[in-house]
């Protein structure tokens, strides 16, 4: 079989363990697939290394990830969304009088500039907020200047950084989902390239089939899906790797990841996402989002593999 | 007399700061986040010591390689540089703005290039790397005493000749403190290039450690390249006690 | 005068026509060398006296190829018109300041000038061990130019310069730092190798005593701008011995040379601006 | 006037070379047919880096007060600590391991400790920035204070002079050279440190440019960003130069 | 001998007791200086002979306080014994080697001392440029050392020392790289400011000759490893002029030291090692 190999858009961690376990567990091998799991990290960009060839498939950021890629002429194809409900949330102590999104008014929300920043802007017009009510900052990767006060809002990723939070012993904090906004903009999503579709779309469902597969035999296998993390990363906390595992199969198991199955594309929400970002002048011009988003392989990924 | 040695001696200060971590942190009650207890961060280096090894061995490859090319290329230019004002006047200042040039910029094409080979962090270290070489052989080169330029040429020396009886021996000493400057910052290349997609070394580790905000972890991996960084600073010192002893007037 | 030099059968070894030196610009110029007119015979001895600051040394560079006369003049070796620089590598020489490569022991020192010809190490150290004992360094091969008294080194200097042989030598003060023992074995010695080889030898010094006893002629300079004043043939017979210091001829020349030399020595000290 | 031509007479290499660099650049990317989401062409550069001067000047004002902070605050250390090393030469057998060995750490790996411990705006930056040159002007430095030889230094100490007239009068003039090379090594250092740290945590610099526009996917601002930051580091480094001059003018 | 300095009224100016120095460990150790005992009346003139590398820089440095001597024996100052590094800064010292400083003009290279001292500058400049054109400078003050011809940085290097004013002056072969007059120039302005001043100088030279014309007492030293071989009483009268070098009493010490310097110096040439 030729080499293949998937790029990851972060280190080793349990946010990827479907791929960790369909390697370990053969389903790559068992579908005729020479795989390589190549990590991510700050510096590594999927959609470009993806679209470049340099990698075949690509764990990538999500719908605004794509989004851009297309925009940019980046030939990517996402064929699969792994979290079902946005995976970002926002946290304020209990003490601030915040206590609902439309109490971010006036105060210091810190949140990602690297594409999160925008669902924060949906969340807002949701709320009927308008961006300039609202001081808002770059969030670096440490919750530490959230915890130091130096925000009063900041955003979380539900599988990490609220578990940092609460590792580390505080629990005065109150939660605001995006999705109880109405906004849902599906992360990590599967992507492959044009070329590979069209040249060999076999690998590129083969591929998606034993994703699906080790995503599911993961989240049935939870123990064994947290060995399988641990021995791929160096120097990794189980306990942490565990809450992790949990909160992803929360997020990629919620709505349509229990009725229609896990990697399901929502195209609603991808068409508001992009309605949105255009508002918000990150895209100038609409994408295809038929050839952006292609759910043609997902809907033949078999039930057995895909239905938890 | 040898006691006296060895409170001078570089190990020596290692136990100092090691001592004054061990009593002052609990002694002003510094928040474990700032500084954690020394003891913390030995117990936590100790939970990955087979991870630790590991990753330490690989950096240190990629280090030394990436060191050695930056070394032939650092002295190769710095040499081009010598030999030709023009090629100073127009590329030294095109080296200084490389240097401010992120490798987050050109990464993504070093890992399209050489995949998540060894390459990759051997490039990005030798690009961190050679700049302060060439800058200290160029300055280096330009130390040979006019006056001993004059009497090699007497003898009708060649180019070649001036350069390696002269030029060079005098240039040494300085060209070893372009090294000493350069191991630090391959080790940084090294660190960084694993940033982009590696699974093993120190680099892989401390970005972990830095995602997972676990601060022991940051001061076990910070050691860990100390005493990396140390080791090669040392190496250097010993080959220029050996070789490289004489000032040049 | 240039036009000699077609005229004679063998020209001379080394000829200087109108040669001047001047440094920097005009306000602050110095000028170190003026109209210098000097021709040497093939293994002629000439030796070469002036005041200090001169222009001797500046005079040597010039011959050695390492610093080109101003374009007024002209170098001739062998009667032939010398480009800038063409003369190094022809001749042997020795600077004032001994220049020894400290990283280099005093063997590899004394070496140096052969490995630049190309003579493989184990050679050309064998050719300088030979002369350790002669330079009185027997012992010191091993050690660095740092752990030599200033003597030694300027020993060691000289001993390089031998090394490379040449049909012109150039000595710079080779002798200025020895005691006045070493200084006369030395004398000696260089007569000695001379008389075999016949070489032609320009020897600068500041001891009239010593421009006498080594020269067939010497040549005086001027203060600075330094100039040919005047020069003397010597015509003491050879060889030489340090009797000959006592004769009624040596004598004579010498109280005829400090004559000269005194009179240009005054004028560096009449309040004089470079 | 005179100053004006001695300039185009010294810039017209960097220039011309620059001016090559760039056209193999441009015309080799098209020849290669490479995508601009892999390397952009410098005339898409350029003309993105006008389209968003506004957002890259002010980053780069940021940027450059943080890095010219760094550098000097760095420097005054490092020179200050060269100095104590030479004074006090017990201190130099305590500090120098030390310093070698917060040398051998990345910056990088420091950066988080520096925002948590000097929070996100400009103190951290300048901290790390100094951090990335103490070493190398406190390594250049010292070992150009003991250029001088023994018998040079001792003929100080027949004058009765102390440490602190042997250094002043013979040691710094004679390490001037190690100093200025340290400077120019150092300067470098302290922009990109500068940078990275501001990629980690910043409210605002080149860094946080490139940092945003790389999650966007949008290369083309990041590469003007580059370009931006290193005209940038390069004004400062001519001005380095123009103090080399002045600082080793005996040669 | 230490006894003695308890016994006389006025103690000697400088004395040293059987004085060593030795370079290096034992198998390849070079003694420079040997059981030296030495002692130098207060305004008394010396001069040092010896043959090249017997040990006179040497015991220089040990003097002047920059080398310690072994532990073998001492120095005594005024009558109190030295400790190490405790004549710094009392006792002008001129270096074999001129050591120049490239950075500094000629005239503040010259003011080196008086700077270290606390002078301020322009007090310092104003001393040192009345004394120009005694040493044959003038016009020179704001060149760069590597401007100036070996002779005028000797100059220079000697009027950094004098400027430094100290009642014990350690001079290393000041003349070396004069010619003759310039040197016997030098020469008669260093007598007739000792005649002034009468500080104590200690002055090394290679040249008999000039030990002779300025001593009080010549002291000469045995080849390596260097120890006093004789001292000689000059008894010439004071003021002494040019003519003193011809009349018999000079002719017979000049005789008598050669004699004793020929034999050290031969044995440098006896095949030696270190
Ligand atoms: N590079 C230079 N720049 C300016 N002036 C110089 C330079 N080199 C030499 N000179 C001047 O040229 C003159 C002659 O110097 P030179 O070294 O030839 O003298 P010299 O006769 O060898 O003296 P000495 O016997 O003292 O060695 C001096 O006045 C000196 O100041
Ligand atoms: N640092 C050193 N290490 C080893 N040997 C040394 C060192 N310094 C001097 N010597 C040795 O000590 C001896 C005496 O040297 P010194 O410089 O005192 O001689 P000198 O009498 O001044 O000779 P000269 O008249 O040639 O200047 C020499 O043989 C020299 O090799
Ligand atoms: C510097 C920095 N940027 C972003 C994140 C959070 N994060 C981790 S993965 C990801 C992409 C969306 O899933 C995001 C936003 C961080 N921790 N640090
Ligand atoms: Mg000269
Ligand atoms: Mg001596």
């Amino acid at each position: 079989a030729d080499p293949v190999s998937v790029r990851l858009k972060w280190v080793a961690q349990a946010q990827f363990a479907g791929v960790y376990v369909a390697k370990a567990k053969g389903f790559y091998e068992a579908a005729g697939l020479d795989m390589t799991i190549n990590p991510g990290g700050p510096n590594v960009n999927v959609e470009t290394l993806v679209a470049s060839g340099a990698d075949t498939f690509g764990i990538a950021s999500g719908t605004e990830g794509v989004l851009y890629a297309r925009e940019k002429k980046l030939p990517l194809v996402a064929i699969g969304m792994s979290q079902q409900i946005t995976p970002f949330a926002y946290v304020a102590y209990t003490e601030s009088g915040i206590n609902s999104v439309k109490d971010f008014k006036g105060k210091r929300v810190a949140t990602w500039m690297v594409g999160p920043q925008y669902t924060l802007y949906s969340v807002l017009a949701a709320e009927g907020l308008k961006q300039d009510e609202v001081n808002i900052v770059s969030q670096p990767f440490s919750m530490q200047p959230f915890i130091d006060k130096q925000f009063d809002v900041a955003t979380v990723t539900l599988y990490n950084e609220l578990n940092t939070l609460k590792e580390q012993g505080i629990t005065n904090i109150k939660v605001f989902m995006p999705d109880d906004s109405g906004v849902t903009t599906q992360q990590d999503a599967i992507v492959t390239s044009e070329t590979m579709i069209k040249d060999k779309p076999a690998e590129v469902q083969a591929f998606l089939d034993a994703t699906l597969k080790g995503w599911k035999y993961a989240f049935e296998h939870k123990s064994e899906a947290v060995d399988i993390v641990m021995a791929a990363g160096s120097g990794l906390e189980r306990k942490h790797q565990e809450l992790m595992l949990d909160e992803i199969e929360r997020v990629m198991t919620a709505k349509a990841g229990t009725t229609e199955g896990l990697g399901y594309m929502d195209m609603k929400s991808i068409e508001t996402v992009q309605a949105d970002l255009i508002k918000f002048g990150a895209m100038k011009t609409p994408v295809d989002l038929k050839s952006a988003f292609d759910s043609a392989f997902w809907a033949k990924v078999p039930d057995a593999d895909k239905k938890m | 007399m040898n006691a006296r040695a060895l409170a001078r001696s570089p190990v020596a200060s290692v136990v100092y700061v090691a001592a004054a971590w061990l009593v002052l942190v609990p002694l002003f009650k510094v928040q474990p986040r700032y500084l954690p207890p020394l003891p913390v961060v030995l117990a936590d280096g100790l939970s990955v010591w087979p991870d630790l090894v590991a990753g330490f061995w690989r950096t240190l490859v990629e280090t030394v390689l990436g060191f050695l090319a930056g070394v032939v290329l650092g002295v190769g230019f710095g040499i081009a540089f010598s030999a030709s004002r023009i090629m100073e006047r127009a590329f030294l200042p095109i080296f200084v703005a490389l240097q401010t040039v992120p490798v987050i910029a050109f990464g993504a094409i070093v890992v399209i290039w050489f995949g998540n080979t060894i390459m990759a962090k051997v490039v990005i270290a030798l690009y961190l790397a050679f700049f302060p070489i060439a800058v200290n052989t160029l300055r280096g080169l330009e130390l040979a005493d006019p006056q001993r330029i004059a009497l090699m040429k007497s003898f009708g020396a060649s180019h070649l000749q001036l350069f390696l009886k002269l030029a060079l021996p005098t240039a040494l000493p300085n060209i070893l403190i372009g090294m000493k400057l350069a191991v630090a910052l391959s080790l940084a290349g090294a660190i960084v290039g694993e940033w982009f997609g590696d699974t093993v070394g120190l680099g892989v580790m401390l970005l972990q450690a830095l995602y997972f905000e676990q601060i022991p972890r940051v001061w076990v991996l910070i050691i860990a390249c100390g005493a990396m960084g140390t080791l090669l600073y040392g190496a250097l010192v010993l080959l220029e006690r050996r070789f490289v002893w004489w000032r040049t007037d | 005068m240039p036009d000699e030099t077609t005229a004679v059968a063998t020209p001379p070894h080394l000829q200087l026509v109108n040669v001047w030196k001047r440094f920097g610009e005009a306000p602050k110029q110095t000028v170190a060398v003026r109209n210098v007119d000097l021709s040497i015979e093939p293994g002629a001895f000439v030796t070469l006296i002036g005041p200090s600051g001169c222009g001797k040394s500046t005079l040597f560079s010039m011959i050695s190829g390492l610093l080109p006369p101003d374009s007024d003049g002209s170098l001739l070796l062998n009667g032939k018109v010398q480009q800038d620089g063409a003369l190094l590598g022809k001749i042997a020489f020795m600077p004032q300041r001994d220049l020894l490569f400290p990283w280099r022991t005093v063997l590899d020192n004394a070496t140096l000038a052969l490995e630049v010809e190309g003579m493989p190490r184990r050679r050309a150290r064998a050719k300088a061990e030979a002369l350790f004992p002669e330079f009185g360094l027997g012992g010191f091969e091993q050690h660095y130019p740092h752990q030599l008294s200033g003597g030694m080194r300027q020993r060691v200097a000289l001993m390089r310069t031998f090394l490379f042989e040449r049909d012109l030598i150039l000595l710079d003060e080779p002798f200025g730092a020895l005691d006045a023992l070493t200084r006369s074995m030395m004398q000696r010695w260089l007569l000695d190798i001379w008389a075999k080889h016949r070489r032609t030898v320009l020897f600068i010094t500041h001891d009239i005593d010593e421009a006498i006893f080594l020269g067939d002629k010497v040549v005086v300079m001027t203060a600075r701008p330094g100039t040919i004043k005047c020069e003397e043939a010597i015509t003491l017979p050879r060889p030489r011995d340090l009797g000959v210091v006592t004769t009624p001829e040596f004598m004579a020349v010498k109280k005829k040379l400090l004559a000269v030399v005194e009179e240009e020595s005054l004028k560096t000290f009449a309040a004089a601006s470079p | 006037m005179a100053y004006g031509l001695r300039f185009i007479r010294s810039a017209w290499p960097v220039a011309s070379a620059l001016a090559l660099l760039l056209l193999l650049w441009q015309f080799g990317a098209a020849a290669l047919d490479i995508p601009t989401y892999i390397l952009p062409r410098p005339a898409e550069i350029f003309v993105t880096a006008i389209a968003k001067w506004p957002l890259l000047g002010d980053a780069l004002t940021v940027t450059l007060i943080e890095a010219v902070g760094g550098f000097l605050l760095g420097a005054a250390i490092g020179i200050v600590l060269a100095v104590l090393m030479i004074l006090v030469p017990p201190l130099e057998a305590l500090l120098m391991p030390i310093a070698v060995v917060i040398n051998a750490v990345p910056s990088i790996a420091f950066v988080p400790l520096v925002l948590l411990w000097f929070g996100l705006g400009m103190e951290s930056k300048i901290a790390i920035g100094a951090l990335a040159v103490v070493l190398v002007v406190l390594l250049n430095l010292l070992a150009g204070l003991k250029r001088p030889e023994a018998d040079a230094i001792n003929l100080m100490r027949s004058f009765g002079a102390g440490r602190i007239g042997i250094l002043w009068r013979l040691q710094l003039p004679a390490a001037m050279p190690g100093l200025v090379t340290g400077l120019r090594v150092g300067l470098a250092r302290s922009t990109i440190a500068v940078i990275v740290a501001e990629m980690m945590g910043a409210y605002s610099g080149i860094g946080q440019v490139i940092y945003q526009a790389t999650g966007q996917v949008d290369y083309l601002t990041v590469w003007a960003a580059v370009f931006v930051a290193s005209l940038g580091s390069l004004a400062l480094y001519g001005v380095l130069v123009a103090i080399d001059r002045k600082l080793v003018w005996w040669r």
